[in-house]
């Protein structure tokens, strides 16, 4: 383990000063409320940090190729996750469907059969969903 | 195929079972392709004394092509599955041919409720007519479905149409069918919904044109609501 | 040099052991064996359960109504909760701790040339957890409301909420269970991969490892990279269940795909995590009944990736028809078909290893054939299913059933064999019965074939799953599909009562069978060179390699094998 | 028993044992917070209006002040993983105890802040953004606390000066800890 002598030369103080102003960069940036400026302030910003964090604290850059590979492996998994939800869980509506608006005006799962906009159609009654 | 069992009885109930045929066609070659293949060289090579094994690494060539070539040419069959797959599924669930009705199909907790118009042909409108758990649908002609749950998931499904799709509570899902052929036939919820997944049945009537206005007329409530009238006066 | 007075000292650990209480010396070991063990006879166990439950529920649809023996009058929750059950059992208790934890944990070391695994109290725990898991899986059988009967795959809202579910203990300690399952599998998992990568005999070079090797680490990698969204998944399922709170709930501005879609993205993967490693035992036990190099050692690696790698886009055709965007589906149709070729590759590769051997039938090899034959039908009708137009009528029918089984059958019971009846003589010092081996072997493949055959039609003609009875559908309830619903189940008890002779086999082995050698097989690999059964710590000396695992028949050579560890 | 396998003391990777299954372990982390995170997002999306008029509520001041204890205990695990290489396990130790005060004071003001949140009637169940709220950063706690246990116990056989390479291998888990809270920040507290 003493092959890993990296980071001898590194100055962690300094990192730090830079992280703490990226800080303060990510809470000023989006008090300015422009939609563009939130994004890259705050996530751009957090990109930014998660690198420096990674490269100089977890010696993430001196480390073996394979290990990059496999975190950014993990990266990219979620990024395919995003994209194979993104045409179902973040929209209202999708092709040949729509989420029903009547759903989100009960909040009390109680009254839900009922209430959750088929009160007209209940009349044939739970079947016995006996709850 | 399929139909040696279950009736075809909507417009794209053929497209489905030529898919099966050639999906069936084109992998039964390959397995019972393979399959011989397999018996034949346990046979072939079972263990005889004074015969020693042969050392091959696999990269001969002459070896290397009896795996080589028939790889390629899986893939030229999963390229017309997919084309012929792709064909299908745009038929069924991603075009939506102009509709003559448009009923609404609700899923619950153990039945099936479904809402067509009534002779104004609009849906949600004073004479719709409501039926449990018996879909009457008039053949050769397209309609619309509109499919809601209100508890848990289900699926609508009818195997004489081929046609299947889950109802999610919070969504409203659309779709079509078109039935070809008049008869009774089961509906089935094919996703499990709770213990009483396994009696929610329906029955699907598809009916010609004279059959589905006689039981329009006789199940209209506006209908109903005037008879009852008309009876009451009579009667006084 | 170190190693030199280390394995000394493990030796003299050897010496003491003898002199262990039970309790530590079977269920407080760190050795990598007795780990293995346990696994192996927990998720053998399990199986019974399993397979008691499947019992059940076919009795019930060949004779719907009639009283089980052993059960009595099944009602429709309580089938319910069967079917959830053995599926939940077979995958997370039977197939992953027997596939990837027994032979994993008694072979990763063995065949690396290493004395235990890099974290031995990481195992032990890992095994705990597991028993733990295991233990509540099969206790929700007896608490009130019964067990979940929500399916394994779980989909909410059904078992977000026991207003639908109806079994309010059942799916909290459901979900709790599988969630400890995989905290399991994960320690497990690590320690796996770490050991192949990094505890490696000297001169083991990467493409020396036997492919089993290769199959389990890459198989806890799948897991390891898809279980994560489901684990955070099933948090949001018990909270859901037990906070109220609405992640799955569309009445709170939930959405219950989401679920659909963390639980595939790790579902479709887990099919190869359990694929990978019986195929790999497969290989070994072809390479040495055929006296052959495996054809094309790197292509067969170069497939498993490829699988692996495919596996991950593919997840969403078990969600054609659950309302996901209908373009989304050709998408994953055409992934679907893709990961078919390296799959087909693969089964072409084994095919071909046969291809000038001189192939013994003994039992293992049997089972490692009769993998091969069977798998290949699981294979290919799993295209029809991946063919969307197609699916459209097969999703959610017995043809689905028919499909997965003729592939985790395959996997979960013939692996499994495969692999015990080849490392059974390493394991435990002492050589099975052949002729007992060969009836089981008959006696469980054909009724097999019996089982599942006949419901292929039934879902063809439009059984659907999880139905407890098809008198209830005018149309299913014909003379004709009865027939071979009740075929189904004839065959199914017909192939439990030979699973009597696996066990008498057993038995009759511990008490009086004959003794192994070290090498019973003439095979290469290093687990051969160790003593049967090996002592704490494998070696005396731990081994180098000075070659590949498949070295046989080598021209010029007067034996046809040509150890790993023999010097040049 | 005792004696630790050789298996333990391989290194055909070239990369050391227990630093390779820190980074494994990492992966299973970005999964299992990914999984979480991508749901968040997606239904944020979904309902930005909606979850924005929840996400108000949050008090950035307190996200703020917690990125800092936690950037400011990453900067002494590392310090501590400085000591340890120069072989100072007393050092390393200590340093490694003032990283566990900083997770500390971070649970403290995380509590203080789920008490006031929860007394103001934005619970668990209240939204589903607060459902992710709770989850999110209950299950980011949890790794804080596990690490303080992990740290607590290395800091111990470091002072010991043995097993110094360990406080490398917790160092790593804690940073990734620390990046997590990165992007809970901005996620929870900023996007309004």
């Amino acid at each position: 383990m003493s092959e890993h002598a990296h980071g001898h030369h590194r100055n962690y103080l300094r990192i730090y000063f830079i992280l703490l102003g990226l800080l303060v960069v990510s809470i000023v940036g989006p008090m300015a409320e422009i939609r563009i400026v939130t994004l890259i302030t705050a996530f751009g910003v957090a990109i930014v940090k998660a690198y420096m964090v990674a490269k100089n604290f977890m010696h993430l850059d001196v480390e073996k190729p394979i290990i990059q590979w496999l975190l950014g492996i993990g990266l990219v998994l979620m990024l395919i996750l995003f994209g194979g939800l993104a045409p179902d869980v973040m929209k209202d509506k999708g092709h040949r469907w729509e989420k029903d608006a009547r759903f989100h005006q009960s909040t009390d799962p109680g009254h839900h059969d009922g209430a959750a906009g088929h009160g007209e159609k209940s009349d044939h009654g739970t079947s016995g969903s006996g709850h | 195929m399929i139909e040696r069992w279950v009736q075809q009885a909507s417009s794209f109930a053929g497209d489905v079972d030529g898919l099966v045929l050639l999906v069936t066609v084109l992998v039964g070659f390959w397995f019972i392709a393979a399959e011989i293949m397999f018996f034949w060289l346990i046979f072939r090579f079972r263990k005889r004394e004074g015969v020693a094994t042969q050392y091959l690494s696999g990269k001969e060539k002459h070896v290397k092509n009896w795996v080589n070539i028939p790889h390629y040419l899986v893939l030229v069959c999963d390229v017309f599955i997919i084309i012929a797959a792709v064909q299908v599924w745009v038929k069924i669930k991603q075009t939506l041919p102009p509709a003559d009705a448009t009923i609404r199909v609700v899923g619950q907790q153990w039945a099936w409720t479904f809402t067509q118009p009534g002779p104004d042909g609009l849906l949600d409108t004073a004479d719709d007519i409501r039926t449990s758990d018996d879909l009457h649908v008039e053949v050769d002609k397209t309609y619309h479905f509109k499919l809601e749950a209100t508890d848990v998931l289900h699926s609508f499904s009818v195997p004489v149409f081929r046609l299947k799709q889950d109802s999610v509570p919070g969504r409203t899902i659309t779709g079509w069918f078109k039935p070809t052929k008049a008869g009774d036939f089961d509906i089935q919820c094919a996703e499990i919904c709770g213990i009483g997944h396994g009696i929610m049945a329906a029955r699907l009537h598809v009916e010609t044109a004279e059959q589905h206005q006689e039981w329009m007329a006789q199940n209209s409530p506006i209908a109903e609501a005037e008879a009852a009238v008309s009876d009451s006066t009579t009667s006084e | 040099m170190a190693h030199h007075t280390h394995a000394a000292d493990h030796g003299a650990a050897h010496g003491a052991h003898h002199d262990q209480p039970w309790f530590i010396k079977y269920f407080w070991s760190t050795d990598h064996k007795m780990i293995a063990f346990q696994y192996l006879w927990t998720g053998m166990l399990m199986g019974l359960v399993g397979a008691f439950t499947a019992y059940v529920f076919r009795m019930q649809l060949a004779f719907p109504g009639q009283p089980v023996p052993g059960w009595g009058v099944v009602s429709p929750g309580e089938y319910n909760s069967l079917i959830t059950t053995h599926g939940s059992i077979m995958v997370f208790w039977v197939a992953m701790p027997v596939l990837i934890a027994a032979f994993g944990n008694f072979l990763i070391p063995l065949m690396c040339g290493v004395d235990d695994m890099v974290f031995p109290r990481l195992n032990r725990l890992s095994y705990q957890i597991f028993l733990l898991s295991a233990i509540i899986i099969v206790a929700t059988l007896f608490v009130d409301g019964g067990a979940f009967g929500g399916a394994w795959t779980a989909y909410p809202p059904l078992s977000a909420d026991a207003r639908f579910s109806l079994t309010p203990a059942g799916s909290t300690m459901w979900v709790i269970a599988v969630a400890l399952e995989f905290v399991a599998f994960l320690m497990g998992g690590i320690n796996f991969i770490v050991t192949a990568m990094n505890s490696r005999a000297p001169g083991m070079k990467a493409l020396d490892v036997p492919i089993v090797v290769w199959t389990i680490v890459i198989a806890s990698l799948l897991f390891m990279a898809s279980v994560g969204p489901l684990f955070a998944g099933a948090v949001m399922l018990l909270f859901d269940q037990t906070l109220g709170t609405g992640f799955y709930n569309p009445g709170k501005g939930g959405d219950p795909i989401l679920w659909q879609h963390l639980f595939w993205f790790f579902g479709h993967p887990e099919v190869y995590v359990v694929l990978l490693p019986a195929m790999g035992i497969v290989a070994e036990i072809m390479a040495v009944f055929a006296r052959k190099k495996l054809f094309g050692y790197k292509t067969i690696l170069y497939t498993i990736i490829a699988t692996a790698v495919l596996s991950f886009f593919v997840w969403a055709h078990h969600q054609f028809i659950a309302g996901i965007d209908p373009r989304m589906a050709n998408v994953f149709t055409v992934t679907t078909l893709l990961i078919s070729i390296p799959i087909a590759e693969m089964c072409f590769l084994y095919i071909a290893t046969l291809y000038g051997g001189s192939i013994r039938l003994a039992t293992p090899m049997l089972w490692a054939l009769s993998f091969i034959a069977t798998f290949l039908l699981g294979g290919v009708t799993g295209i029809f299913l991946g063919a969307s137009g197609a699916d459209v009528y097969f999703h959610d029918t017995y043809f689905v059933v028919a499909h997965f089984h003729y592939t985790f059958f395959p996997i979960a019971i013939i692996g499994t064999f495969a692999g015990f009846t080849f490392w059974f003589p390493k394991m435990f010092g002492r050589m099975l019965d052949e002729r007992l081996g060969k009836i089981h072997f008959w006696g469980t493949i054909i009724p097999f074939n019996f089982i599942f055959i006949p419901l292929f039609f039934t879902g063809a003609a439009g059984d659907h799953r999880r139905i407890y009875n098809y008198m209830n559908f005018p149309d299913q309830a014909t003379p004709e599909l009865q027939a071979l619903r009740i075929t189904a189940t004839v065959a199914l008890l017909v192939m439990l009562a030979f699973q009597a002779v696996f066990f008498f086999n057993i038995f009759k082995t511990f008490r009086s069978g004959k003794k192994a050698e070290k090498n019973p097989w003439d095979s290469n690999t290093l687990e051969w060179t160790a003593d049967s059964p090996p002592p704490h710590g494998n070696w005396a000396e731990l081994p180098t390699v000075s070659r590949g695992p498949y070295e046989y028949g080598v021209p010029g050579r007067a034996k046809d094998y040509w150890p790993q560890n023999e010097k040049a | 028993m005792s004696a630790k396998p050789i298996a333990t003391t391989r290194s055909a990777m070239d990369i050391p044992t227990g630093r390779l299954a820190v980074w494994w372990l990492l992966v299973s982390e970005i999964v299992i917070f990914g999984g979480l995170l991508v749901a968040y997002i997606l239904n944020r999306q979904a309902h930005s209006a909606e979850w924005s008029a929840q996400a108000a509520v949050t008090d950035w001041r307190i996200g703020a002040f917690n990125t800092f204890v936690l950037l400011t205990s990453s900067l002494s695990a590392v310090m501590a993983h400085q000591a340890a290489e120069k072989g100072d396990g007393k050092k390393a130790a200590r340093l490694l105890y003032l990283t566990c005060l900083g997770g500390l004071v971070f649970l403290i003001v995380k509590s203080f802040e789920w008490t006031t949140e929860i007394s103001h009637g934005y619970t668990i169940m209240s939204h589903t953004f607060w459902s992710y709220y709770y989850t999110l950063a209950g299950l980011h706690a949890f790794h804080v606390i596990a690490g303080m246990l992990v740290m607590l116990w290395v800091a111990g056989t470091a002072s010991r000066n043995q097993e110094l390479h360990r406080v490398e291998n917790v160092g790593i888990y804690w940073h990734f800890v620390d990046i997590v809270w990165i992007f809970l920040f901005p996620l929870l507290y900023i996007a309004k």
